[in-house]
């Protein structure tokens, strides 16, 4: 029996659905192996029982954090899918203010309205276990795929755990560094075949510090190329804001 | 460089195996006997070790647990631990089931010349039993041809042992000693407890005439040398079975290099003399 | 074999002819850069180039590569050889010596027949050196011209009068002829005009310069395993292998299934893997055989002068420079460090 | 015989990007409650953005939306560049125009063929539409691909483009690449073709529904602009200039809604498809207008379903107006360009016509060039209104039949707009009844 699979999105800009979307034809054979019983962004059709959900985008309210957790009782398998989804994304930075500051700035006098409450922006493994992470903004379709299907076989897919430069140049690019730019390939996951390198603009780290990521080091290399460390900085917090303040 | 010749072998190409026989030995450890396709044989060595293809999930080095017959063998036995793909996956085989197989690959324990005519003690760490075993029954199968044979044997815990039918066996056999300790014992458990150094002093060993052969987890061969060093072992009298992260079994790959030796061509079983200098072996 | 001489238009419209012809692949502009791609234009052909960003081995160990073709209901293994004949135009001498080294790495013992296969396909065509590069150093190491050594097809050397002499070498290298059958033959002007060159080149690319002779490096690096330098320079190292990516005589890789949607057919696939990543010795259990950045970074400079001359009689660098401007951390200068080993020895 | 209720309560609304909801309440054919809600979580990309580099804004700031990431990265391009007084050349100009026509063929593609091609053919989503219509579905999905190569090819990915920079490009399409999005936008033609005659044959599935409304678009005669042009209104002639579009959108937050609302001449407007086709419609390109005709689509439409016709009629347009532009870029040949853009101080505005209407961004700067403050203001945010009072107008002539079908005709509604929840910089969060 094809497993039963169900797409939920959270606070997001739903690229990541769009990208199982753009998967063209090859969309017409994920479908032939899988079983979509929920996915609101394609299909109006619903259900509480799935072996599998696929889960986009980030928590910044306590009811999206309980509607995360009833999916999660009810998923054998979830998959956290693009840099909201892992790391919080762009949205983190909002993580930066307090949150009475932020409403300010959008909402202006009406601010102070109740319903207008949020929350410092988390990560879906900040509020339940997430069984497999397809990392960036958005995500690849090709890794998705790669993941859906060994999942499907049985076997773990692994996320790389070596720098986006492996992948840089095996695409033979000119490195950014050469042009006075920063790059955070040295610090980032590898795995998106160094899309933004590739495309002549610097990685920003959509897919996540790696656990070893040499920072001290690159501040210090700053130097080297006439910047500086802040300026480094600036460039990890898009998405990499620290998970808790001063981290 | 010559150019490729059609007829010669991929080196990379896995030839298909069948499973016969399966069974559980621990909670992640698991036997298996397989047999090459009708015609084919391998020629494999105690010490050796297969290429495992489970296709889709990948390809493991795994050693020959089994003694090889006179002749060439189909048959070869496998013991595999479950801790990532490919050994998940072979986890959930059943008899019928086939796999790819390359190999044999890799240099054997010198149990038809090295070793003969001498008293030989194994010592064996966990996993490291499986490759020995190979050489054990290899040795037992002719028992006349060596001195006294002594077996070592550590596990974490009573649990945890491999092949506990064959260790009895082996226990009631008298041209054979084999003497077994755990890490962490059970209210069951009458023989030694704590680390397997701790058995080395106690062997009445005749240092000149013996041959050590040791096969264990990387933190255990430092310790184990120092204690056969001072029971006054020569380091040519010593070898050694190492693991490392391999990929191709060919010497191409790069990945199990210790310093300058490739593990695949140059090892799997190193005798110690030659790698003492060798910074990272052990 | 007869040796001769043309002028830079026949240069072009043989190129021409070669790509009307055959598969070619030869050096363009990227960028700012070069590099080796499919040439559909002669025009586009940059034998000025100083370096390119990846060295030719990429069309002989590619940075991925399908080996086999499986069926896993059936448990079959079909091998994927890639023997489409092609044309390399434009490898200078010490990318030449680099492939001379892989082709021993991969006919040794246990022969690699995907190796071999896209190797026996190409007929590379070798061009001097015009334009040195920021860090080149194959001067010092002996490969700065093709004088004393083989493998290549032709060689193609621009004199000091504008023209080409074009030199071929093998059987392969004579097929590509052709077109050029009325062109002068070289003479012994031309020979001694090209012996300049090669003069000039040897003492040109040496933008780094090694204070030693090449085959002392196995010796000075034996007795520098504890020397400070590893630990000094691998504080600054991002474990991003660049240094072993764009290196001509690296040849490590990883093996990776992939399955197609049915989940019963894939392939195994042929990565360029690197010795400086943190995973490269990691095994199951969690033990790294080299956790330490530092123990890597001295890996690579062993493996440069050491084992690879104790595996293979080769010194596995041949001073193309790629790696020191790969490196974003500035520290994978192999002559800084072993020059700094000579010093402090 | 009891009194007949109706309680209509369209918890997330399916097949449109972001999350919204519908909620009627009527009792004896006596409506009390006709309501579009929002219940998106905000994201707050104003504060985010706030001390941000110029130079990592568009980085940040096409993650507003996925589906029109080229649009908000072009407005705030146009925006910064204004605050930095940066003119892009000539050829800056036709790349971003051709890469934003893809955007809206990927994005109209999407949205008549995958999210409203169900309802005209009964089904739930496109899925069925594979085994029922595989012919339509393939059409559909070439259709899609091909304005998803030109993002590729232009903008270096179909979302979230990283090729797209302050001043210019960060990497260039070369000739090869635009000959094969010639090549690819030829065969698109006639499958363009294919699916307006397809649309053209449900046209009966579209209710008749038609209300008076205000339309809004940019405007720039004589062409059908996307990228350039003034702020026009179908109420009046008046051409407002980018830079003062803060006097068109007049944003207010409403007690009773989840958005913070716009309103121009009237109550509310409409910007999107419709909107251009109405304002532009003289200069769209022949094919474009031939496919207007056929499907029956004509300017002074105040249809809101027919919004599906116009984003058909447009497909068509920018694939036209894309190959006159490949064609000119080839002969002009592609000179190898590297933007230099140096910070200041100032302020900018940038509009842009997103696939579902006009969108403004404008930046602060400092002189480091880092942000001060930012407004974005997004098309579907200008319609939120609009919808509100077109489901006001809808429900009272509905409101005799069956429960599912008013639901299944207001959720056609809302989808006729495209709505784009998930851009909701802007909206609050509200108690639902
Ligand atoms: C010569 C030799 C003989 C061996 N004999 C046996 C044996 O008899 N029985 C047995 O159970 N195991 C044996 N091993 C270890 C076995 O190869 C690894 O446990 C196996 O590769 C893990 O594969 P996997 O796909 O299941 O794990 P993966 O999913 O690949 O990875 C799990 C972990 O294993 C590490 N790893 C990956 N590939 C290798 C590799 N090729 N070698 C070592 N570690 C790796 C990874 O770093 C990771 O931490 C032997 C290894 C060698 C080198
Ligand atoms: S461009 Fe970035 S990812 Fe690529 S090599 Fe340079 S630093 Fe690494
Ligand atoms: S070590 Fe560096 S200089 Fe030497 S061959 Fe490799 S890349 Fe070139
Ligand atoms: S390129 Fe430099 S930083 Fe990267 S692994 Fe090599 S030495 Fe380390």
């Amino acid at each position: 029996m094809k497993p039963r699979v169900a797409i939920f999105d959270f606070a997001c800009c739903e690229g990541c659905q769009l990208q199982i979307l753009n998967m063209e034809e090859e969309l017409l054979e994920l479908l032939s192996v899988i079983d979509p019983v929920e996915w609101r962004e394609a299909m109006s059709d619903r259900s509480e029982d799935y072996d599998i959900a696929i889960v986009e985008g980030s928590i910044t309210r306590e009811q999206d954090a309980d509607r995360l957790r009833a999916i999660r009782e009810r998923a054998k398998v979830l998959i956290a899918i693009g840099a909201c989804a892992t790391l919080g994304g762009v949205n983190r930075l909002k993580n930066h203010f307090p949150m009475a500051e932020v409403q300010k700035i959008v909402y202006g006098d009406a601010a102070a309205m109740p319903h207008l409450a949020t929350m410092p922006t988390r990560a879906i493994d900040e509020i339940v276990k997430v069984d497999y992470k397809v990392e960036g903004c958005p995500i690849n379709a090709q890794e998705l795929s790669r993941v859906i299907r060994a999942l499907l076989a049985g076997s773990a897919p692994a996320t790389p755990d070596y720098p986006l430069c492996v992948e840089c140049k095996k695409g033979e690019n000119p490195c950014r560094y050469d042009y006075g730019e920063i790059c955070l390939g040295p610090l980032t996951r590898a795995g998106c075949n160094a899309w933004c390198p590739s495309n002549g603009f610097w990685c920003f780290g959509c897919r996540g510090l790696l656990d070893d990521a040499n920072v001290e080091a690159a501040e210090k290399v700053m130097e080297q190329y006439g910047r500086t460390a802040d300026e480094l900085r600036e460039k990890i917090i898009l998405f990499n804001t620290p998970r808790e303040p001063g981290e | 460089m010559t150019a490729p010749r059609p007829d010669e072998t991929d080196i990379y190409l896995p030839r298909p195996a069948t499973l016969i026989e399966t069974e559980s030995l621990t909670a992640h450890e698991r036997f298996f006997r397989f047999e090459m396709d009708a015609g084919v044989e391998l020629s494999y060595r105690p010490g050796q070790f297969l290429e495992i293809s489970m296709p889709g999930f990948g390809e493991c080095p795994i050693s020959i647990s089994s003694a090889p017959s006179a002749g060439g063998d189909r048959g070869f036995e496998l013991v595999v631990r479950r801790v990532g793909n490919v050994t998940r996956a072979l986890h959930g085989l059943e008899p019928g089931d086939r796999i790819g197989v390359r190999g044999p690959f890799g240099a054997p324990f010198p149990v038809e010349d090295a070793l003969t005519g001498h008293d030989l003690l194994f010592i064996c760490g966990g996993l490291g039993l499986v490759p020995l075993r190979s050489a054990i029954n290899y040795v037992l199968n002719r028992r006349d041809d060596y001195g006294e044979v002594t077996v070592l044997l550590g596990a974490r815990t009573p649990a945890d042992r491999l092949f506990t039918r064959e260790l009895y066996a082996w226990k009631l056999r008298d041209d054979l000693v084999l003497e077994e300790t755990v890490d962490a014992a059970d209210p069951s458990w009458g023989a030694h407890v704590g680390v397997i150094t701790k058995l080395i002093p106690r062997l009445k060993l005749a240092p000149e005439n013996t041959r050590a052969l040791i096969c264990g987890p990387p933190i255990m061969y430092r310790f184990v040398l120092k204690e056969l060093e001072k029971q006054g072992m020569s380091a040519e009298h010593i070898y050694l079975s190492l693991e490392r992260r391999m990929k191709c079994g060919v010497g191409k790959c790069g990945h199990c290099q210790i310093n300058g030796l490739y593990t695949c061509r140059q090892g799997p079983v190193f005798k110690y003399a030659d790698i003492a200098a060798v910074r990272e072996a052990i | 074999m007869p040796q001769k001489l043309i002028d830079q238009s026949s240069l072009g419209h043989w190129v021409a002819a070669l790509i009307a012809e055959h598969k070619v692949y030869g050096v363009q502009a990227k960028a700012d850069r070069f590099a080796f791609d499919a040439l559909t234009e002669a025009d586009d052909l940059r034998l000025d180039h100083d370096v390119t960003i990846l060295p030719p081995k990429k069309y002989f160990h590619p940075p991925q590569e399908i080996l086999l073709q499986f069926d896993r209901e059936a448990m079959t293994f079909e091998s994927v050889f890639h023997a489409e004949p092609f044309i390399l135009l434009g490898v200078h001498p010490y990318d030449m010596a680099a492939i001379s080294q892989l082709d021993k790495v991969f006919s040794m013992d246990h022969r690699d027949r995907h190796y071999l296969a896209r190797r026996e396909a190409a007929t590379i065509v070798v061009c001097d050196v015009q334009t040195a590069s920021p860090e080149v150093f194959a001067g010092c190491m002996g490969h700065a011209t093709m004088e004393g050594q083989s493998g290549h097809d032709m060689l193609l050397t621009l004199l000091d009068d504008g023209r080409y002499l074009v030199d071929p070498v093998s059987a392969k290298g004579e097929a590509l002829m052709g077109p050029l059958a009325h062109a002068p033959e070289a003479d012994q002007a031309a020979l001694q005009a090209r012996k300049r060159v090669w003069d000039r080149n040897r003492r040109q690319l040496q933008k780094n310069k090694l204070k030693m002779k090449p085959s002392e490096l196995p010796g000075l690096l034996a007795g520098s395993y504890d020397h400070p330098v590893w630990e000094e320079r691998a504080e600054l190292c991002y474990s991003c292998g660049s240094c072993n990516l764009v290196c001509p005589t690296c040849y490590c890789f990883d093996l990776r299934d992939e399955l197609n949607w049915d989940l019963r057919t894939g392939r195994r696939l042929r990565e360029w893997d690197g010795c400086m990543l943190r995973g490269f010795a990691a095994v199951a259990g969690g033990h790294n055989f080299r956790a330490r950045r530092a123990d890597r970074y001295r890996h690579r400079y062993f493996r440069k002068g050491k084992y690879t001359w104790e595996a293979y009689g080769e010194i596995a660098c041949v001073g193309c420079g790629r790696c020191i401007s790969a490196c974003t951390a500035n520290i994978a200068n192999p002559v800084e460090v072993f020059n700094r080993l000579l010093e402090e020895r | 015989m009891p009194s007949k209720k109706i309680d209509i309560d369209v918890r997330h609304i399916t097949r449109v990007e972001g999350h919204g909801n519908i909620l009627v309440r009527a009792r004896d054919g006596v409506i009390e409650k006709t309501e579009w809600q929002v219940p998106e979580a905000p994201r707050f990309f104003e504060a985010m953005v706030r001390g941000c580099s110029f130079q990592d804004i568009q980085t940040i700031v096409s993650r507003i939306c996925g589906i029109c990431s080229v649009t908000h990265s072009l407005a705030a391009l146009k925006a910064l560049e204004d605050a930095l007084g940066v003119e892009v050349s000539e050829q800056t100009i036709r790349l971003r125009i051709l890469a934003h026509y893809g955007e809206q063929l990927e994005s109209h593609s999407l949205h008549v063929g995958y999210l409203a091609a169900p309802d005209l053919l009964g089904r739930k989503s496109v899925i069925p539409l594979a085994a029922s219509h595989p012919d339509l579905v393939r059409t559909v999905i070439a259709i899609h691909r091909a304005g998803n190569l030109i993002m590729e090819k232009l903008a270096g990915r179909k979302t979230h483009p990283v090729r797209l920079i302050p001043g210019g490009f960060a990497m260039l399409p070369t000739a090869a690449d635009l000959r094969a999005l010639k090549h690819e936008l030829e065969a698109t033609l006639p499958r363009l073709q294919v699916l307006a005659e397809a649309v053209a044959g449900l046209a009966g599935a579209f209710p008749a529904f038609e209300r008076d409304t205000e339309y809004v678009a940019l405007m720039k005669e004589p062409t059908y602009p996307y990228y350039h042009g003034d702020i026009g209104s179908s109420d009046t002639g008046e051409k407002v200039p980018v830079r003062e579009f803060e006097r068109v959108v007049n944003e207010y937050v409403t007690p009773q809604s989840t958005a913070k609302w716009t309103r121009w001449h009237r109550e509310s407007y409409m910007v999107g498809a419709l909107a251009r086709f109405n304002l532009n419609g003289t200069w769209l390109q022949p094919l474009a207008k031939a496919t207007a005709e056929a499907l029956g689509l004509r300017q002074g439409c105040c249809n809101p379903y027919l919004n599906n016709l116009a984003q058909v009629v447009e497909s068509v347009h920018v694939v036209e107006r894309s190959l006159q532009l490949i064609d000119e870029l080839l002969s002009a040949g592609i000179r190898p360009e590297t933007p230099k853009v140096a910070p200041r101080a100032g302020v900018g505005v940038g509009a842009v016509e997103a696939p579902r209407g006009v969108l403004f961004h404008k930046y602060e700067l400092d002189a480091k060039g880092n942000c001060l403050s930012a407004n974005m203001c997004i098309p579907t945010n200008q319609n939120h209104a609009n919808i509100q009072q077109d489901l006001e107008a809808l429900v009272p002539q509905i409101i005799d039949r069956e429960r599912d079908e008013i639901r299944r005709l207001m959720e056609m509604l809302v989808r006729a707009y495209d709505p784009c929840i998930s851009c909701s910089t802007h909206f609050l969060n509200v108690e639902f009844v």
